[in-house]
């Protein structure tokens, strides 16, 4: 698996935690899945460890579209992370 | 039947939107709508501010309104949501579904709104009056209960 | 919370009616209307006609709402009826429920569309546009099911 | 049990069948229940015959609320007949 450049973009809480509305990352060969990606991003600083701590309460939507923790990253442009919805 | 799908800043008008619906067809023999409002919080809540996400708003919602028309017969369906500052007493989202009958009309408008409530990327944040404090509004399990039954 | 019900030869405007019920509180954040219609049936009806029991129409969907208002937690609830001659499109009735929370509201509206159909003395008869035929439309078996789940 | 007058109101095809839309009449003793005004109505001429051939097709109402065909009459000032509602 090659390196891959997407862009990620947060929402609400975790955007207010990570400090960041949005930044493009290059993701090293071996993040397979959103769990890897998060595993990865905690370890990016004290604003994503804050933001991500509880990976269970991320959503995350690859090109717009929402996906589980076990979707793979095959074909993301744009990866979201965000809290639960609390729109309508 | 194409759902009418808006996200906008704007406050919007039931009767207008309303009036739309019905103009399509001769054969609605029933119009539900269901307006969601800013409520006050017993007079705490000085504003709501609706974050959103581009793009996948629109999308989402649309898919949700898709659903929605091949689930029931429907003669025409809206679905429109606000983001910014919002103040209490406004509105905040309106979903119109008109069919031939109501059983029809009403289920698609409960369904729209519980799977909108769930799965369109919108959060809402609190400012409080006396500015003490303010958060992000938490998701409700009920929510999730209520999209669980469709 | 005092329901309003109004049994009336005129027509009447849903964002008036919804405007003065949202008036009455600011702890509202959902509000549920319908709004059923007259069908044009695929074009053959040319208009119907509504006959009415006076006072007792009144009273019994005042019951109904007064039924509504004790099983939801309403802060506004409305039911308007239309009598006499009412042309393909137009209004035929009106029901609006306003609570904190959307169940209540879309549960509160459909019970009293469901007890309407059944309860309320209202009976309508069809005038063809060819003028060839014409009759009392009849009950649907739907409806009394319908009102049987609440 | 004594003669009552009471109004009796007739809507829809109820009305249309019989030719009438009210009419005072006095019960005569033994019309206890809505059953007896009903079977008793039904002998007042072809048109009565007719809107009550199928008596469980007929709503009742006394004094503006709805009863079922045993309810008994006593008190009742204004009695209503009609076919199956169909308003909303």
């Amino acid at each position: 698996m090659t390196d891959r450049a997407v862009k990620l973009i947060y929402f609400a809480w975790v955007r207010e935690r990570i400090g960041l509305a949005e930044e493009h990352v290059t993701l090293p060969g071996g993040i397979a899945t959103v769990r890897d990606l998060l595993a990865w991003l905690q370890a990016r600083g004290d604003g994503y460890a804050e933001a991500l701590k509880v990976p269970e309460a991320i959503r995350v939507a690859i090109n717009q579209d929402h996906v589980p923790h076990g979707a793979g990253l095959d074909g993301a442009r744009e990866i979201a992370l965000f809290p639960p919805m609390t729109g309508g | 039947m194409q759902p009418i799908v808006r996200i906008q800043r704007e406050d919007f008008d039931l009767a207008a939107e309303t009036g739309r619906l019905r103009e399509g067809s001769r054969d609605i023999g029933a119009i539900v709508t269901f307006s969601g409002l800013c409520r006050d919080e017993a007079g705490t809540l000085a504003a709501l501010e609706i974050e959103h996400y581009p793009g996948m708003a629109e999308a989402e919602i649309g898919r949700i309104a898709e659903e929605a028309a091949s689930r029931w017969p429907l003669l025409g369906l809206a679905a429109l949501h606000r983001y910014g500052r919002i103040l209490p007493g406004e509105n905040i989202v309106l979903v119109i579904a008109a069919s031939s009958h109501r059983q029809a009309a009403f289920e698609a408008a409960s369904f729209l709104m519980d799977y909108l409530k769930t799965r369109a990327p919108f959060w809402k944040k609190q400012h409080l009056r006396d500015g003490s404090a303010s958060g992000w509004v938490e998701a409700r399990e009920t929510d999730e209960e209520a999209a669980g039954r469709w």
